[in-house]
């Protein structure tokens, strides 16, 4: 059990303009479920992608297994058992399931020529399908599936791999919690057969529940390592953040004003939105529940204007409103903060500077100096950690990027903010910035709508909460009567037979 | 040029327009052959037919090659270049007196190099396969045109004729359409059922991930190029065989002509997506399309201009299944 | 387009196929009309068969226009080959099949296999453009100098026939004196104007003692190589001379931009060869060999010529 | 031909990009000038400038539409036959008469509808591009030969000689070559400093996002294609002008050409990068070439061949710009 695997040893990385890794050792062990934790930013993917060959070190130790890999390259780590399950999606969508599990590996009738054995293949597949607990059959082209279940095939890739340590970066953001919990056991399964793994996530819980140790960074420093059942959240929201959080949810309750929207009837062609109906007003977080694929994001996109409304009627202020494009929807001041922000929310090889400003280039002629201070205003005031405003956005970390967005559509004269999965991958320090963020909006007497799995920050933050099923509303829970287990009924509840209890 | 894929749902029910859309190319191709059946009586002609199987084999080669290179996510605009060079130098080769394994395999093995070229620049200097193979394109007719000074090179022995104009018992089967069907064969058993087949949709439809799966993506796409380059020189071969000449200045613009018949075929430029049955459909839509016309007598300029309305409609065509 | 069917209700009529390389153009299109109209005269059903000009698979489908004929057992069949070499074989199985075949514009390898061929010969006709050439630079005291020459296509036989007569007519005219004159590289312009007049621009800038500049082919040289001139500012210092009339000459021949040029009668080519083929399907003995002899036009006259030959013109493909 | 937009695409060292952008093409233009003036004492005569200035509007005209459209992530591979078929309706509406402006204003807007066209279909069908355009390029130019039956239109008035070949005081500048300067000092301006320029990357790099973030992007792709279409009719004109006829075969490849300058100059297939003096620098490059050649007399078929070799060299230096 104490068998170290893994040493990583004062490792040092730089990139043009950020030091993204100033000496960070790590140790970990076999059978241990090991954190690795930090802000936005602090270089946990970085470090990991070192280990997985992707990038090199400018300096310091990679010892696996008790041999030492002076120059690590993605096709050793794979000979070396390191599995990876990437804080980014990366499949082959046009492939089938199976091919996606066993690329590279599949099972052959003639080795020789290279004659595959399908049969074999598909029963593999199904064994770990099986084992993931994932819904999704063998031959399924995986471009059709949903996140949540390309993010299991991710998991399932270092599985079937036979991995001795498994990287897992941020394995839950895409997750709804059943199937956070058929993870766990997955995890628990292979700490028991003495697999090494490295689990990097912002969701403090999470860590608690499933990590033996934490080794934390901050701004590519190492900080310490911990072991997780001698620790507070407090102290390793300290070590990680430097200061301590007062509180995780500032929620600053208000009195609702003036009907900012009114929706009925809405429902999309998909069918995935069934005869929604439902109200924001000014100066309220309206919190959208449910279970990943319950419809909260494909009702946002439709009332932004992002996919066409089949039926239903939107009102703002009181009037019908006509929404058929995002460019519609802005006009009448609502805006949508989308939950993948690399193919949705960003423009990743423009800078900063041009994606913060690309929701507001009023004039045809611009003027340059006063977009640049536009966007250096808004890197201080979010803290967006960059090294210029004329860095593309697409090396800024996760978390960085998510502020790049907030910033993009802060800089308009929206009135509603749709968030969906506002924070995800946000670090804790973030995360209550991007709340501070919220409760000045409604005092501005603006409105809020959050979606968001996280039911901690639904319940510390909406003032209303609309829980969906299936493409319908099931349920409007006041911030007093909300519970994690109403919650959790009502979007299990059959969306036909619950109809009747809606509103 | 990203799919999307996500619509692509299977609906639950399948309705006759789902079908349809499906299979709209052989749809299209369909209603071509009988609407041109209705307009000539010569288009269903012995005559017609046999020409128009012993015209297909040159551009189909290079198509199903061309799709291959297009799963795996890459282009080739210098593989009509390559036939011609591949073929002209076969022919150089059997008037000089060598025998026909000779000249065959020096061919194939031209059309190979050339193809290892491509691939190796493009791998080796990450370059865009678009682009260096409009490099190519020039630099292999121009070689070639050079060497042979433009002028076509006679006294061809008659094996070498024989190589596509050897009638298979009826009057409308030959041997090229023969060699060109076992190509298609093998080549959509290779890619259905085989590793390198496999590899071609992987690589295609994301690198990344199948390089971090293991798979060596830059050797692979050269293989990829390599054979590619082996089915170019093979159309060339046949193409100088049916023209009883090395002609160094045919086969211009097969290279893009073959893109548009995958493409039609359901291909895409993004890679990872394509067939070979839809290859072949694509081919034999165009020439179909292009052979009714000339059959109807009509104005080539007008030709020209309905071969570019039917690149449209058929893309048009495509864009309805793929919305499905 | 009544006449590209042999079973179109005209029953009875024997077919005839014609098979031109392109049917556009200055040279092409009089050919096309001088066939049809000497056709429907003698009451053959034609069917006229040609593709656009950039076909990329041109060859082949023309030999497949030949073998069609033959499978359709047409009664005769006119053809201009694009290589001698390239249709032989074919010509040689219509023969086989009984099938009187007259090819045009240029010939196959085994004469003994076609009745008679009908056109220019492209190596009198260069000649003939060369002597004329070297004729007048002798006339305007000119004994040394380089020379150029821009066609459509350096690949074509007939294109390399006539340089290799140019030359050669060239040479002989000019005797002793040839040795002082230099031919440089031959331009290629696939028939983009544009592109010999780049071409050739920069040889006048580095030859500045280019006297004189052939052009064969097409419209696209023959414009390339009279605006190159103008450009340059040579006009009556370097002297142009063209193979075929098109109306564009008339665009140059004011400002010297073209001396003169050889002609080759196409429409005379058009209805001889429907006639041979007439007399060989009736069984009549033919000559082997019907040449048009090309005619030298000097650029004075080149208005003049031109109103005789735009009346051949044939505005039927609209 | 997607790229995926993850870490690896992005350049190592971003600060130094713009300025290693144009820098590497700028050493193989200087070197090539270097070389071919030692060469040849003609080549930096003020006869070859004058030429060489006025052979450059045509394609450079044609290239910088190209590549706005790149960085918008599209293609025009029928920006040849638009500038044949508008450039030629020039002269003829000029042949009957019509005045000066009328003309001109004409011509660009049949180039502008053109351009409508490809950008409609492109949008309304969510088309490739490149098939697409490859198939209104075939029906362009067939419509344009059927209607001229492919013979030139002479007896141009002398005004329209003008456009392209008025002096301009010195002997080697003429008024093409002052239109053309006009539009790169515009475009480079526009693409730099107004809305208009910042969409076309911005929906270039990630239209999804764009259309997110309010831009309308269906409609600025067919703004861009119908500019890109008056600016290849433009492009006619001038040759048209120069070539002092109608000429309907005119400008065949010269969309290609132009997109192989582009890329040398720095955009690139997958969008959302290139500028346009990068554009200039690239098709200087490969016409300073061309016309080193014509002036060495080169053999046409070796100008061809090396042609294809520059366009090789030339992206493999950019690999090397880019890896730095
Ligand atoms: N390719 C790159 N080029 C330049 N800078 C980079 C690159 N990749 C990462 N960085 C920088 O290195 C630092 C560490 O980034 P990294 O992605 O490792 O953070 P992280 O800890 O994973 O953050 P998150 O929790 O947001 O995912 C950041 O400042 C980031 O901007
Ligand atoms: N057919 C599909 N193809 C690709 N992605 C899909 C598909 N259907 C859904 N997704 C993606 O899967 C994720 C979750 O599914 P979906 O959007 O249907 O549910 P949701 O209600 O938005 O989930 P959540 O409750 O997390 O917001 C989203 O990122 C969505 O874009
Ligand atoms: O005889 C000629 C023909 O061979 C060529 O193709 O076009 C024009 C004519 O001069
Ligand atoms: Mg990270
Ligand atoms: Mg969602």
């Amino acid at each position: 059990m104490e068998r170290v695997y893994l040493q990583m040893k004062d490792i040092k990385k730089s990139f043009p303009g950020v030091q993204a890794l100033k000496g960070v050792s790590l140790s970990v062990h076999a059978g241990e479920v090991h954190a690795l934790l930090g802000e936005n930013g602090a270089g946990k993917s970085t470090m990991m992608k070192v280990l997985g060959g992707i990038y090199r070190q400018d300096a310091g130790e990679l010892v696996i297994d008790g041999v030492n890999c002076p120059v690590m390259t993605p096709e050793q780590a794979q000979r070396l058992g390191i599995g990876f399950v990437h804080q980014e999606l990366n499949l082959a969508e046009a492939l089938s399931v199976a091919e996606n599990l066993f690329m590279g590996r599949l099972p052959y009738k003639n080795k020789r020529l290279g004659i595959i054995d399908y049969r074999k293949l598909y029963n593999d597949t199904e064994a770990i399908l099986k084992k993931l607990g994932a819904k999704a059959k063998a031959t399924d082209i995986v471009g059709n599936l949903p996140t949540a279940q390309k993010q299991l095939l991710e998991i399932g890739k270092a599985i079937s791999q036979q991995a001795k340590l498994i990287i897992f970066d941020e394995p839950t953001t895409a997750l709804g919690n059943a199937d956070v919990v058929l993870l766990f056991d997955v995890i628990r399964a292979l700490k028991q057969d003495g697999t090494a793994i490295i689990y990097i996530s912002h969701r403090l819980k999470e860590i608690f529940e499933i990590c033996d140790r934490a080794t934390v960074l901050r701004d590519g420093q190492y900080i310490g390592t911990v072991v997780m059942r001698d620790v507070t959240q407090n102290t390793l929201i300290r070590m990680m953040v430097g200061r301590d959080i007062n509180e995780l949810f500032p929620k600053v309750a208000r009195q609702a004003g003036d009907l900012l929207m009114e929706v009925e009837g809405l429902s999309d062609y998909a069918g995935k939105v069934k005869n929604v109906s439902f109200q924001v007003r000014r100066g309220e977080i309206v919190g959208f529940a449910g279970l990943v694929g319950s419809g909260r994001t494909e009702v946002v996109r439709l009332l932004f204007g992002a996919d066409a409304i089949l039926q239903g009627q939107i009102q703002m202020n009181g009037t019908p409103v006509c929404i058929r494009e995002p460019r519609d929807a802005i006009r009448q001041g609502i805006c949508l903060l989308t939950e993948d922000r690399k193919q949705q929310g960003l423009s990743l090889l423009m800078s900063v500077a041009e994606n913060i400003n690309m929701t507001n280039m009023k004039n045809a002629i611009l003027n340059r100096n006063k977009l640049r201070e536009t966007a250096e205003a808004f890197v201080r005031s979010l803290r967006i950690k960059t090294s210029s405003v004329d860095a593309p956005a697409g090396i800024l970390s996760g978390g960085n990027q998510q502020k790049v967005v907030l910033a993009k559509w802060l800089n308009t004269a929206a009135e509603l903010f749709i968030f969906d999965e506002p924070t995800k991958g946000i670090d804790v320090g973030a995360k209550a910035e991007i709340y501070g963020i919220m409760n000045e909006l409604i005092k501005d007497n603006k409105a809020v709508i959050m979606i968001t799995s996280e039911l901690p920050e639904l319940l510390g933050m909406a003032d209303r909460i609309y829980v969906m099923c299936e493409g319908r509303l099931t349920g409007n829970l006041d911030r007093v009567e909300a519970t994690q287990e109403k919650i959790l009924t009502l979007a299990t509840l059959g969306g036909q037979q619950s109809e009747s209890k809606a509103q | 040029m990203k799919v999307r894929l996500n619509e692509a749902v299977l609906p639950a029910k399948w309705e006759w327009r789902d079908i349809a859309l499906q299979y709209s190319v052989y749809i299209v191709l369909a209603g071509l052959i009988v609407a041109f059946s209705f307009m000539s009586p010569m288009f269903l002609g012995k005559a017609n037919i046999g020409n128009f199987f012993r015209q297909i084999p040159t551009v189909g080669i290079v198509t199903v090659g061309v799709t291959m290179l297009l799963i795996t996510g890459k282009v080739d605009l210098s593989a009509g270049s390559i036939a011609a060079f591949a073929g002209t130098a076969a022919v150089f080769l059997a008037v000089k007196g060598f025998s026909a394994p000779v000249v065959i395999l020096a061919s194939l093995i031209i059309g190979a190099l050339w193809g290892l070229i491509n691939g190796f620049f493009i791998t080796r200097f990450d370059l865009d396969s678009f682009i260096l193979t409009l490099g190519t394109d020039y630099m292999i007719r121009g070689i070639l045109l050079f060497f042979t000074n433009g002028i076509y090179i006679k006294g061809v022995p008659d094996w070498f004729y024989s190589l596509s104009n050897t009638r298979l018992g009826v009057d409308f089967l030959f041997s090229n359409t023969l060699v060109f069907a076992v190509v298609v064969v093998v080549l959509a058993y290779m890619m259905k059922n085989t590793r390198f087949g496999r590899y071609c949709y992987a690589v295609g439809s994301n690198p990344e991930a199948a390089r971090l799966s293991g798979i060596h993506v830059r050797r692979h796409l050269v293989k990829v190029y390599v054979l590619e380059g082996s089915l170019a020189a093979l159309a060339g071969l046949l193409l100088m065989s049916n023209l009883n000449v090395g002609a160094p200045g045919e086969a211009a613009g097969v290279g893009l002509f073959a893109l548009a018949a995958a493409i039609i075929g359901g291909a895409a430029f993004s890679g990872g997506i394509g067939t070979m049955s839809g290859a072949v459909v694509g081919i034999l839509t165009l020439e179909v399309f292009r052979n009714g016309l000339a059959v109807l007598g009509l104005n080539s300029f007008i030709q020209q201009a309905v071969t570019g309305a039917i690149i449209i409609v058929a893309v048009v065509v495509d864009y309805y299944r793929r919305r499905r | 387009a009544g006449t590209n069917s042999p079973a179109s209700g005209t029953a009875g009529k024997k077919t005839l196929y014609f098979i031109p390389i392109v049917d556009t153009g200055a040279y092409w299109s009089p050919m096309k009309k001088a066939a049809e109209d000497h056709a429907r005269e003698l009451g053959y059903n034609l069917v006229f068969k040609t593709s656009p000009p950039t076909e990329s698979q041109k060859n082949e489908k023309h030999i497949g226009f030949l073998q069609e004929a033959v499978t359709n057992q047409a009664a005769g069949i006119a053809i201009a080959p694009m290589d001698p070499d390239m249709f032989d074989r074919k010509v040689r199985e219509a023969k086989d099949a009984g099938i009187p075949i007259v090819t045009f514009d240029a010939d196959v390898k085994s004469t003994e296999n076609r009745v008679a061929y009908v056109g220019t010969d492209n190596r009198l006709a260069g000649e003939e453009l060369g002597k004329q050439a070297a004729e007048y630079l002798k006339s305007k005291g000119i004994t040394r100098g380089k020379l150029a020459l821009a066609a459509v296509n350096l690949t074509q036989t007939t294109m390399t026939y006539r340089q290799e007569g140019i030359k050669k007519g060239f040479e002989a005219v000019m005797g002793a004196d040839s040795a002082n004159f230099t031919w440089l590289e031959a331009i290629q312009d696939n028939d983009q104007a544009s592109e010999s007049k780049r071409q050739l621009e920069g040889q006048i800038t580095a030859n500045p003692d280019m006297v004189a500049v052939f052009s064969l082919g097409s419209e696209g040289p023959d414009t390339g190589v009279m605006e190159a001139i103008k450009s340059q500012g040579k006009a009556g210092k370097i002297y142009h001379f063209g193979f075929d009339y098109t109306p564009t000459w008339e665009n140059g021949v004011k400002d010297g931009l073209i001396t003169g040029i050889v002609d080759q009668d196409s429409y005379l080519i058009g209805k001889t060869v429907i006639d041979i083929l007439d007399k060989a399907v009736r069984g009549e003995t033919v000559k082997n060999n019907y040449p048009i002899p090309v005619k030298w036009v000097d650029a004075a006259q080149i208005v003049e010529y031109g109103k005789i030959k735009q009346q051949q013109f044939t505005t039927e493909t609209k």
